[in-house]
């Protein structure tokens, strides 16, 4: 699990710099478009984007699932050196956990956008970023 | 034991969601549930925090997991007081919006649960131990904070908390990022366990988790170029949530900011980039302060420059600069609490909340005015008031710490502070009021939270004491990073053998 | 109880030398100033008369207590003045109350009689009146500086806020301060024009235009004792001269000489000058007499 | 409980008690607020000794409460001055409303003050010195004229001060580790040099602020004007006095230290010597009474302050001397215009004249303090400016004398105008109703006219405490020393000369008096002021022919080349330069939730491109 960013193989530098590409897009989309519907599809493609590169963190080429399942384990005595062993080709857990936390959160937080855009169109009747500034200074 | 930490977590959001369910059976009780829960939390914190003055940190684990692996809770002297501030204020700002929105079940419902879920996280931010975690307690945050702030349909608030929205969720993903590079680097998500291996981190990457940590959490501590969102959001927000925002979310980032730059790294720089931020944010903040005309955006302006203040005090560094700034954010937390209060009772009848429509209230509204008057007072640090004793400590701390220049340019932004609230003062009691305008009687209830506020202004302000005890250990707490470290994992260890 | 009585005696014998040169040169004043227009003139004792008229006017009006007690304000400007500026060197005859310090004092009380005379003009309610004071205060402003800058030149000079001090330096010396500190001298006669109000510095008073100014509601004995304040005033202010610049006089015939040569300049210069308006005035003042003023100091700090 | 403690809770529950018995009923309202005054009074002379101390700490800063002989003399001026307007206020204030709050603030500003001259550790010097400010500002938007010019440019420059002055409490707690004043003392002169110069600088800033020297005056005139006068005699009377106070205590234990301090005392002295000056001149240039008084109390500070810079023994005696009385005297006239105010509802010399006969009480008392201000033998005021010349001269200020004489020359021109505008002149129709003030105010009024006379004539009484005040602050005592130098008041002012000067003043006055009255007194008759000769012709009854419009212009004609340029304009000059600054610089919050979006990723670029100088 101590690695740098170096020592990765190509597959997994492929997964970073396909995250930086996601994010990059999603930056674009958030800061340069002037739809609020643009707006929010990508600050949502930015979300997804940092999700793929916590992901590809845990992510080991050719790992198994980290379940310490019967097969796997077949009749090795649990000590402390055989665990280490058996968990070397196993892609990480921890950040699938997060990962899944993070869609959800993103996943509200976009839902909520989505509601006070509406709300916004409702009110000003455009989606223009650049017209909704009646608060401003 | 009267009870542990966690349940200043699971009571709130076991109440948020009992709200509604309760609100079939017996309408009133959406409104008298959250009181008692607060009011539960309150007394626990209460008694907590003394146990915790007297015996030490304690840690909590959630789910048996023991402390490197498992999430858990940190009820420390520190923390202890900034968790107990802000129940203290979530119970005031409750009996303040008791009867708020009283005609219209539905909404008030929303407004119970929301703001439940906005102190849940806010406590969660300051208790937990894990960072992980504590971005899933910033998200709630974040989120019920932008709910509240679009609470009103008919104002511009949606355009606040969209913007609000963009900013905050912008933050996050760099708050993950962060999370990432340090999960990546130590493998870990423990406070403690990431401040003892700290220094296994490739320096670059320790400063890169650094930036985004100070990006993603300077935006709920409202640092400069970040805090666009922060008046447009406090004005358009309904007043006890402005005053919540005040009192609550930004203590809440403060302080996970503060832990980061205190407790995790040990990155030489941080606190003179929390001292820089710090002056940048309150000179810009005071000087687009003075220049507004609406009643809010002062105020949240104001609320910006003193948190500008607090992370100036932090920046000091040392146990009297920590104790300053602890200080200053509990001045901070009542004063403008207050403020946002009475303020928004002040101008509770017109439609733009302009300064000048304030003009006469205290005749008409004399207790409200007073009210409103000793906050400002309390805010500009006037003394025999509790805005005083914060701000002569973080002159002293900063004196010790040879830091003159600095003491002068606060000093020199703090006149802009105090000419802008004795405007309002001033228009408040001795203009005549616009005819346009009909005065709004503050409730009962209302009456009693503003009262409550202005009578511990006065009693911080005449015996200091009361609470610098407490806060001296608070601030050592904060600076004894191996106690922490020792105090966190050791649990785990006991646990375990 | 026998000192008082002599203290007395003194002042009214004082009084009486005063009053008595004080008019005979009020009336040499109109005199000259007569035969300078080549006009024929009043005699030289004309004035006397003309007290001894109004002394004797029976009836009078008066406007208020203010307006009453005016002209007794200026005398006592007056008398007290001449009572503390020696008279004589070795203060034989006339003694009198001087005492280290009463060049300040003297500064102050020469004002006292003015102002409560002015107090009186006020209550008049003529607006003459008022406008002639607000004139001669505006000019007193004027006069104050060059005279103090003189004062204060000789204080430092000799290290001494006293008169009979300054005498006796002249006495043990033989040199008159008016040749040891010149521009001392010509700045306080420079103030000296401005104090006795002759042309070109009589607007206070202007007859064509102002009825005389702060005088014009007084009559019969209220003018008599201001008259007679102001003929002793006269008195006393070219004795003060004469003692702190020339050298004082050992009897009177010589300080009745030194006080008529000094006499000469303003008169001689009204005579012959136009007069101003105040603000002319006033800066006339602090040009030139205070220039010479400030070179006094100088001279008086640096020598 | 000790008696300081007492002291304390007395006024402050007092102040409190009475702002809550305005709700219930006036009488019992102005009954707690005398009795209060008075209380405190009584109890401050009766119980607590020069020496007595009290010590306690706040939050680990261990801080002291006395009184010594220096704040004593202040405490004279204070307390005497509270006793008098709180008689005063009473009858001044009835029928007004808010008098609990104005009531209030008088207590708590009279409170303070006493706390000022008992502090003996800076933080509670200035807790109370912010009470005192914050409570004066109150009372000066009171009326509800002018609350955001006069009210805003006050605090405004109070804060200055104040902030100023923390800076300089913090900087020596820092390096002293103590707040006692007297530990500041001991050891200031082991200060790094830096802190030697910035100190005392930081110190002045915050005491000539409420002195009203000259760069920082500019709050003054408005501030005086505008609050109601019962109070303004306090105002200028014994809270100015207070910048005094601290201005004494900083020349004393700090300028004295300095390696070179000539410059810095003629710097200060003239300062004072130019404000004096030219608050004289503004003084002259008013037609409202209020800002007459305002302008001149400006103007007398400035001697004042003079006469503290320049600091020899004699110097400071005057000053201190001339502190009491220009309290006395400066409190009478705006006592007497707030009467004057009372009963015509006007304090302009162009609306009110000829009263004398109407106020004559008010008359006498503004006479003799009119007197005393011009500084005319023999009332208190020339005693002090006697001491200050001499002073001036003794210690080679030849040009500074000349200042301070042309100040004190010109202002008759303003004395005069005030009493020939309000009581002498013609004698209108429209004021014919007028009457004299209430007893409750022409007393206090009366009491300090004779105080000033009897101060005048037997200046030893307030000599004796203030050279018992300047010995505790290190000065030999003055008793003997200046006054055989003198001869004017030799050994304790014993009037070994005064005495037949005083007869002499008298005798002549009484004789001359006397002739005038008693020759001819039944052919003497009264006129009034419309009979008088007018070019021959007599003014009908409802001519008005009252000269007060351009009353001095003559001689502002000649002046105004220096009245040209105010400070007031270079300092609204300055604010509107930094509102527009700032309405400028505001601008980075506009309103586009993009652009707040952009300012996150450039923040985090700017903090990742400088990330090594940052964190490095």
């Amino acid at each position: 699990m101590n690695f740098t960013l170096f020592d990765l193989k190509i597959v997994e530098y492929s997964f970073f710099i396909t995250a930086i590409l996601v994010i990059m897009i999603g930056l674009y989309g958030a800061l340069v478009k002037k739809s609020l519907i643009k707006v929010v599809i990508g600050l949502s493609i930015f979300d997804s984007g940092i999700n793929l590169l916590l992901i590809s963190i845990g992510y080991i080429t050719s790992g198994t699932a980290p379940i310490f399942s019967p097969a796997l384990v077949k009749d090795m005595p649990l000590t402390l050196e055989n665990i280490k062993k058996l968990s070397e080709g196993m892609v990480d857990p921890v950040p699938q956990a997060l990962v899944l936390t993070a869609i959800v959160i993103g996943f509200g937080v976009t839902a909520v956008a989505l509601s006070l855009v509406i709300r916004l169109y409702r009110h000003h009747q455009t989606l223009n970023i650049d017209e909704i500034k009646n608060l401003k200074w | 034991m009267v009870g542990s930490p966690v349940l200043f977590i699971a009571v709130p959001l076991l109440a948020a969601f009992l709200i509604p369910l309760l609100g079939m059976v017996w309408k009133e009780s959406i409104r008298i549930l959250p009181g008692l829960v607060l009011l539960y939390m309150l007394v626990l914190a209460i008694t907590l925090l003394e146990q915790v003055m007297h015996t030490g940190t304690i840690v909590e684990i959630l789910a048996g997991w023991k402390p490197p692996w498992g999430i858990n809770l940190v009820f420390s002297p520190f923390t202890g007081i900034l968790a107990t501030l802000m129940i203290l204020m979530g119970f005031i700002i409750w009996i303040y919006s008791y009867r708020f929105k009283n005609v219209d079940f539905e909404e008030a419902k929303k407004y119970f649960i929301l703001f439940m879920m906005l102190v849940t996280g806010s406590v969660g931010i300051v208790l937990t131990g894990d960072i992980f975690n504590q971005f899933v307690f910033i998200e709630i945050t974040s989120i019920s904070a932008y709910a509240l702030t679009a609470f009103y349909k008919h104002r511009d608030s949606a355009e606040a908390s969209f913007k609000y929205l963009m900013v905050g969720s912008l933050s996050s993903m760099f708050l993950l990022l962060a999370i990432i590079l340090i999960y990546s680097q130590l493998g870990t998500l423990n406070m403690a366990d990431i401040a003892s291996k700290a220094h296994l981190m490739k320096p670059e990457f320790k400063i890169l988790a650094v930036i985004f940590f100070i990006v993603g959490l300077g935006i709920e501590a409202e640092i400069f170029p970040l805090n666009g969102w922060v008046p447009d959001a406090y004005a358009q927000a309904p007043g006890p949530v402005g005053a919540a925002f005040a009192g609550i979310v930004v203590k809440a980032g403060v302080y996970a900011l503060i832990r980061i730059i205190f407790t995790l790294f040990d990155v030489s720089g941080t606190h003179q980039f929390l001292i820089v931020i710090g002056l940048t944010t309150m000179i810009i903040s005071e000087m687009a302060a003075i220049r507004q005309d609406r009643l809010k955006r002062m105020l949240a302006y104001s609320s910006l420059g003193q948190m500008g203040l607090v992370l100036v005090a932090f920046g000091i560094g040392t146990e009297e600069g920590i104790f300053a700034a602890m200080f200053l954010l509990i001045n901070h937390a009542i004063g403008k609490s207050l403020l946002f209060l009475s303020g928004s009772y002040l101008v509770y009848n017109s439609a733009d909340k302009y300064i000048s429509e304030t003009n006469g209230m205290g005749k008409f509204l004399p207790v409200t005015s007073f009210l409103f008057a000793l906050g400002a007072l309390a805010v500009v640090g006037m003394p025999p008031f509790s805005g005083f004793w914060g701000k002569f400590f973080m002159m002293s701390a900063a004196a010790h710490a040879n830091m003159l220049l600095i003491i002068a340019l606060i000093l020199s932004v703090s006149l802009i502070e105090l000419v802008y609230y004795f405007r309002v003062i001033n228009r408040i009691y001795f203009y005549k009021k616009e005819s346009h305008i009909t005065p709004k009687k503050p409730t009962v209830n209302a009456v009693i939270a503003m009262a409550t506020l202005g009578v511990i202004i006065l009693i911080i302000g005449f015996y200091p004491d009361l609470i610098s005890g407490y806060l001296h250990q608070a601030s050592q707490a904060l600076l004894d990073k191996g106690k922490y470290i020792q105090d966190v994992l050791s649990t785990g260890q006991l646990l375990t053998h | 109880m026998k000192e008082i009585l002599y203290y007395t005696w003194g002042a009214i014998v004082s009084f009486v030398v005063a009053f008595s040169v004080g008019i005979t040169y009020m009336g040499l004043n109109r005199k000259i100033t007569a035969r300078v227009q080549n006009r024929y003139g009043p005699p030289w004792y004309q004035n006397f008369i003309d007290v001894i008229k109004l002394y004797s006017k029976k009836t009078s009006i008066h406007h208020g207590v203010m307006h009453h007690m005016g002209p007794a304000f200026i005398m006592v400007t007056a008398v007290v003045s001449l009572l503390v500026i020696p008279i004589l060197n070795g203060n034989k005859f006339f003694p009198n109350l001087n005492f280290q310090g009463d060049l300040i004092f003297l500064l102050y009380i020469m004002v006292f009689g003015p102002l409560g005379m002015a107090l009186g003009a006020g209550q008049t309610g003529n607006p003459n009146s008022a406008i002639g004071v607000t004139r001669g205060l505006s000019q007193m402003a004027g006069f104050e500086i060059p005279w103090v800058m003189a004062l204060v030149a000789l204080m430092i000079q000799y290290k001494t806020t006293s008169i009979v001090d300054l005498m006796n330096v002249q006495v043990e010396s033989g040199r008159w301060l008016m040749f040891s500190s010149p521009f001392a001298f010509l700045a306080a006669v420079m103030a000296m024009l401005g104090m006795f109000r002759y042309a070109p510095f009589d607007i206070v008073g202007a007859p064509q235009e102002l009825a005389s100014g702060p005088m014009s509601e007084n009559g019969g004995k209220y003018l008599f004792v201001m008259m007679s304040a102001g003929s002793v005033f006269t008195f006393a202010k070219l004795t003060l001269y004469v003692d702190i610049f020339m050298g004082g006089a050992d009897n009177l015939i010589i300080l009745v000489v030194k006080t008529f040569t000094l006499y000469l300049i303003p008169m001689l210069y009204g005579i012959t000058s136009p007069r101003y308006r105040t603000e002319q005035s006033v800066r006339w003042f602090w040009g030139w007499p205070s220039f010479f003023g400030l070179l006094a100091i100088l001279q008086a700090a640096l020598f | 409980m000790n008696m300081i403690y007492i002291l304390f809770t007395l006024m402050f529950g007092g102040a409190i008690l009475t702002f809550l018995a305005h709700k219930v009923s006036g009488l019992l309202r102005d009954t707690l607020f005398v009795l209060t005054v008075l209380a405190s009074t009584v109890l401050f002379y009766t119980k607590i000794h020069t020496g007595d101390t009290v010590d306690f700490s706040i939050s680990g800063l261990s801080l002291q409460w006395g009184i010594n002989a220096y704040g004593r003399i202040f405490s004279m001026i204070v307390l005497g001055l509270g006793v008098m307007a709180s008689f005063y206020s009473v009858s001044y204030m009835k029928g007004k409303e808010r008098l609990g709050y104005f009531y209030f603030n008088f207590l708590i500003s009279l409170m303070s003050m006493m706390g000022i001259l008992m502090s003996h550790d800076l933080v509670s010097f200035f807790i109370f010195w912010e009470m005192m400010t914050w409570s004066s500002y109150f009372i000066v938007i009171y009326n509800g004229k002018n609350v955001q010019r006069s009210g805003i440019n006050y605090i405004i420059f109070s804060a200055l001060g104040a902030y100023a002055m923390l800076m300089a409490i913090v900087m020596v707690y820092a390096h002293t580790q103590s707040l006692m004043i007297p530990d500041m003392m001991q050891a200031f002169p082991f200060f790094p040099a830096a802190y030697k110069i910035w100190l005392p600088i930081l110190f002045l800033t915050a005491f000539t602020v409420k002195a009203a020297m000259m760069p920082l005056h500019v709050w003054a005139p408005d501030a005086y004007a505008d609050s109601p006068m019962a109070y303004t005699s306090v105002f200028s009377g014994a809270l100015s006095k207070m910048g005094i106070y601290g201005m004494i205590m900083v020349f004393v234990t700090m300028v004295n230290y300095l390696p070179d301090d000539t410059w810095f005392r003629e710097t200060i002295a003239w300062l004072g010597a130019i404000t004096a000056i030219m608050a004289t001149l503004w003084a002259i240039a008013q037609d409202d009474a209020r800002k007459l008084l305002a302008w001149s109390s400006v103007a007398q500070l400035g001697y004042i302050i003079t006469g503290v810079a320049v600091g020899t023994p004699l110097a400071m005696l005057s000053a201190l001397f001339l502190s009491v009385m220009h309290a006395l005297f400066k409190a009478t006239l705006f006592m007497a215009v707030g009467a004057i105010e009372k009963q015509t509802g006007t304090t302009k010399f162009t609306e009110v004249t000829g009263l004398i006969r109407k106020m004559p009480w008010t008359f006498i008392s503004s006479l003799l303090a009119i007197i005393g201000l011009a500084g005319i033998p023999p009332l208190g005021g020339f005693v002090g400016k006697w001491m200050l010349y001499e002073s001036l001269i003794n210690s080679n200020h030849y040009i500074l004398v000349i200042a301070i004489f042309f100040a004190s020359t010109s202002a008759f021109l303003y004395c005069y105008k005030f009493l020939f505008g309000f009581f002498l002149g013609q004698e209108e129709k429209e004021w014919e109703h007028v009457k004299e003030a209430p007893a409750l105010m022409v007393l206090p009024m009366i009491i300090m006219a004779t105080l000033l006379l009897v101060f005048g004539v037997f200046p030893g009484i307030v000599l004796k405490p203030i050279d018992l005040g300047m010995q505790t602050l290190g000065y030999s005592t003055t008793a003997g020393t200046f006054w055989s130098m003198s001869g004017l008041f030799n050994e304790w002012g014993n009037q070994i000369m005064m005495r037949p000067l005083a007869y002499a003043i008298g005798g002549t006055f009484l004789f001359f008096l006397i002739i005038l009255t008693v020759k001819g007194f039944k052919e003497t008759r009264y006129v009034t002021t419309k009979d008088i000769s007018s070019s021959g012709e007599v003014p009908l009854e409802h001519e008005n022919l009252t000269f007060s419009e351009g009353f001095y212009q003559p001689f502002l004609r000649a002046v105004c080349p220096v009245m040209k340029r105010r400070m007031m304009t270079y300092y609204q000059g300055f604010g509107q330069g930094m509102e527009a600054f700032f309405d400028y610089l505001r601008r980075v919050y506009s309103g586009n939730g993009q652009t707040y979006a952009i300012y996150v990723i450039v923040f985090v670029v700017i903090l990742l491109l400088f990330k090594n100088s940052l964190f490095g």
